[in-house]
């Protein structure tokens, strides 16, 4: 992944992040407090005008820019939690023109870092059931040769996939756990966000 | 729902300046959503910051003053603030005397406050952190997000915020808050669901006839769904869920009561509220020694209300009866 | 619309029995619908009584305390209370000093307190009658109703009543409060209907779309119905009307502002509100002396705000910061 | 009109209210607050209380005893302007056995009350819109020699034309005339309710 595939996937997520605002945001108002939609929409703007006004010399740069400016715009749980994988991932990618398997290294720090601040499980119904899968099918696709697309395209199914799994989920983490039973029957918004995450690295990567 | 509002975007800073415009007494910095005492903080007080997603008002930043907060720093709505803010916060208010975060229970408050926490913390600044979580809907457990801080946050902030204007230490005034939240119990219901600025519609619908039983402060729908029914029977749920997980509050005890409106409610029946949760404690020999009934703790335009009752240590109603002197509680001066 | 009641012929009686639960400094007659202060008004002090119809709370009986009303006589919802309340409020506080009646000016107040004060006056009580009509959305003229009473009320309470808690004779604050009402301008808007407890159906029906424009506190249609539009444009149509009509009210003017929330308005919007009056007014020189943001001469759960702008004589200001000890405003004490 | 007919008319009135409360109610929404129907349900209920413990001795007492439970019971408008209307033409109902020009007298006399009270005319559209025309219509009628019955129809008839005719108006006394123009095209609520006395004192008088 070269510099400009990295900013053409933050620009990708801000894209989809922008079209897919109102639907994130309804899935967060079935089981959350109806921000999701929003949080990352005002996140990632701002993360394209940091970009914009702090150009990047690396792709760990910009990783790591993307996740500052999350930390500092986003609040909510959302700010933290991506804030923290995009840095981590960042910090770890040194490498000027990192491998598929460089990129599944970084962004498993990520994960890493996500699961430190939450302290959720695969299963608990939150963006770690999208995370985990698709890194794992990241990682796979690395080891057995893929390049940067086809990797990233095994990632985004797996992702999308992840998310779907989160709908029959009673959720154990986040506001979704407030309802207890009631959380069961609806797809977790930041597992919807994490696909349309890995969707658009698909689409960055070509 | 309609609202007087400009553009979505602009409503919060739009309100922050009308906030600022009202209380001189107020320093409101809209760019960085900080808002602090002009006066600032005497010299060698602790300094209470607190913060949370906006759209409950008066909650925080109407009790930033005299014995009460230091500062608050207001989220996007029911968002909850960023690290710069709660940093940026601690920064203008510490007087070397340490700060005290009062955070409710959420996971994106308690991370966000944490990261604040931990550069306050490089910078030199101490902090103690009191998590508050009082709203006994949600169950409590080490396997989910626990109890979300609801009504008790008002009380924390009041009586902790004495308890630092008179000149206690940074462990005393943390502990005292602690002690507060811990002998607090919150539950709310909603008759009707709450609009964001902005959104289309509001964050559940709910027919003529039924209720939301067990919701937050978020516009998020509640516990269960119920049928509406007589107040009295409501109020007697409530308390039922309150008392039940209130074991230590029996006969003799004092409580500090908090009958709250969410924002839509009007005060006549947050009065006749008030009155069915006084007949109840009676029942159950419990001594209302201070209340307080209005909107406090609010989730927009929201109608509903909640309940707190806190059991109350003599300190508790001694601080409590402190002076302070905030837009939205004051009184003894 | 769903409201916290057991019956709507219970509702008054349930929520008077909780206001008075939660104040031990009211004396709340729930039979004879008469609220006092416990511990009565201070020998040869002019007593304030006010009163009624119900739905305006905290007005009036939020307003009963040490330097403000003496009593409240709170009707039925939206409806004057009858001659029989005030005669009686009168008679349990007057001190010998005389007793002001603070009128909203509608037929039915107007009436009823005529009747209650000739009854007074059997009785050997000298009364002083103060009417309020400070609503410019209602045309002023000999041949109707005239003007209608609405947020000047609190402030002529609180200003009278200042007057008569540090001796003032009758004659006198009863001269301040008429003074206080002439010096005062009101309009509100209504984004959404109240709904009287027991009704199936709010007062009126109002699209999504639209809002009524100049209206009472008593949940009735405005004097026009207008598109919603942006915060700033509707403030800007209210404050026209109040300044178009405050011809005296001009540069170097100082002012007592009150912006009030109908009762389901979030503080948050009215914060925003006040920004844009406070903004308008400097415009034209005027400088706000002293301001009030928050429910407190409301209309139900109406959505919705009035703005009240007195022109304030410096003796206003000094009486308006005279300590106040009441349920729903206080300071100073 | 004998005792019995006089409490009849006012026990047919509290009837007529009960079975009414809801159009008074809706027509006092449309142009006032929502409470005209509630208000005389309160005070006719009460005045049948009253009626009922402290029997009253003459046709005039009756009037007084109903006029005063109105002012103590009932508020707003209505109240004291009914209050008045009955005390005053109870007061000079002095007779034991009034004849229809005897209750003629009387009710001019609570007309007069209720216009030294509220100081409407005819066409302000108000209940004295209804009460004029039907007590001028009892004057002819009790003039030309007819009886109780007769002379109380002629006097419905025109109390009932009289609140039809307030249709049309522009309020202005009353709560009605803070609407201005938007007050046209209405039936002014006390005009609707004082049709119904005289309905009522119809079909008390047989
Ligand atoms: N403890 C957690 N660990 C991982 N992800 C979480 C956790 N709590 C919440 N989330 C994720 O955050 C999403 C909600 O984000 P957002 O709506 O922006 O924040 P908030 O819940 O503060 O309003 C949830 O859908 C979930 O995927
Ligand atoms: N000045 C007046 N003179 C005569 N009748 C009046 C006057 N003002 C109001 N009314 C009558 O009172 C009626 C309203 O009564 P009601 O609704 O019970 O009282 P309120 O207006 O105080 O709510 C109006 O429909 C009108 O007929
Ligand atoms: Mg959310
Ligand atoms: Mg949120
Ligand atoms: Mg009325
Ligand atoms: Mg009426």
């Amino acid at each position: 992944m070269d510099i400009k595939t990295a900013r053409a996937w933050v620009r990708a997520i801000a894209a989809s992040v922008e079209a897919g605002k109102d639907r994130l945001t309804r899935l967060d108002s079935a089981i959350g407090d109806a921000d999701h939609g929003n949080n990352l929409h005002r996140g990632f703007t701002a993360v394209d005008a940091a970009l914009a006004t702090h150009p990047a010399a690396t792709p760990g740069d910009v990783l790591v820019t993307t996740g500052s400016t999350l930390i500092s715009k986003v609040g909510g749980a959302s700010g933290p939690l991506y804030g923290s994988l995009f840095r981590a991932a960042g910090k770890r990618l040194t490498q000027s023109a990192p491998t598929p398997a460089d990129l599944a290294d970084a962004l498993d720090a990520g994960l890493a870092a996500v699961r430190k601040l939450g302290s959720a499980q695969v299963g608990d119904k939150t963006m770690v059931d999208a995370l985990t899968p698709a890194l794992e099918a990241l990682r796979a696709a690395a080891e057995s040769g893929a390049d940067l697309p086809a990797a990233a395209h095994a990632a985004a199914k797996a992702a999308a996939d992840g998310a779907a799994s989160t709908i029959p989920l009673q959720a154990r983490k986040g506001r979704a756990s407030y309802l207890g039973q009631r959380s069961q029957g609806h797809e977790d918004p930041g597992a919807a966000s994490t696909a349309m995450i890995f969707t658009a690295l698909a689409e960055a990567a070509g | 729902m309609k609202k007087f509002l400009n553009t979505a975007d602009s409503f919060l800073a739009d309100s922050l300046a009308g906030l600022g415009a009202a209380h001189p007494a107020l320093r409101v910095d809209i760019e960085n959503r900080v808002v602090t005492r002009s006066e600032g903080v005497a010299d060698g007080r602790v300094a209470l910051v607190s913060g949370g997603g906006s759209g409950h008002e008066p909650l925080h930043a109407g009790f930033v003053g005299d014995g009460m907060l230091a500062a608050a720093c207001p989220g996007e709505i029911f968002t909850s603030p960023v690290p710069d803010q709660m940093l940026a916060a601690a920064a203008a208010v510490d007087t070397g005397a340490g700060v005290v975060f009062v955070v409710k229970n959420y996971t994106g408050d308690v991370m966000n406050f944490d990261m604040a926490a931990d550069l306050a913390g490089d910078d030199g600044i101490r902090v103690e952190t009191v998590l508050v979580d009082d709203d006994v809907a949600v169950q409590d457990s080490t396997f989910t997000a626990g109890r979300r801080g609801t009504g008790a946050t008002l009380l924390v902030e009041k009586i902790a915020g004495a308890a630092a204007e008179r000149g206690d230490g940074l462990g005393v005034v943390a502990d005292i808050g602690r002690r507060v939240n811990a002998a607090s119990r919150s539950f709310a219901v909603a008759l009707t669901a709450s609009t964001t600025p902005g959104a289309d519609r509001p964050g559940f619908d709910l027919p003529e006839d039924e209720i939301e039983v067990g919701v937050g402060i978020h516009g998020e729908p509640g516990r269960s769904r119920e049928k509406m029914r007589p107040a009295d029977e409501i109020v007697a749920d409530m308390m039922a869920a309150i008392l039940a997980d209130h074991r230590d509050l029996g006969s003799g005890s004092d409580a500090i009561v908090l009958v709250n409106g969410m924002g839509a409610t009007p005060l006549s029946e947050l009065y006749l509220v008030y009155g069915r949760v006084a007949a109840i404690l009676a029942d159950h020999g419990v001594t209302i020694a201070r209340n307080l009934v209005g909107d406090y703790v609010t989730s927009l335009d929201m109608a509903g209300c909640s309940i707190t009752v806190c059991k109350a240590e003599e300190s508790f109603v001694h601080l409590w009866d402190a002076p302070v002197r905030t837009p939205s509680l004051r009184w003894g001066i």
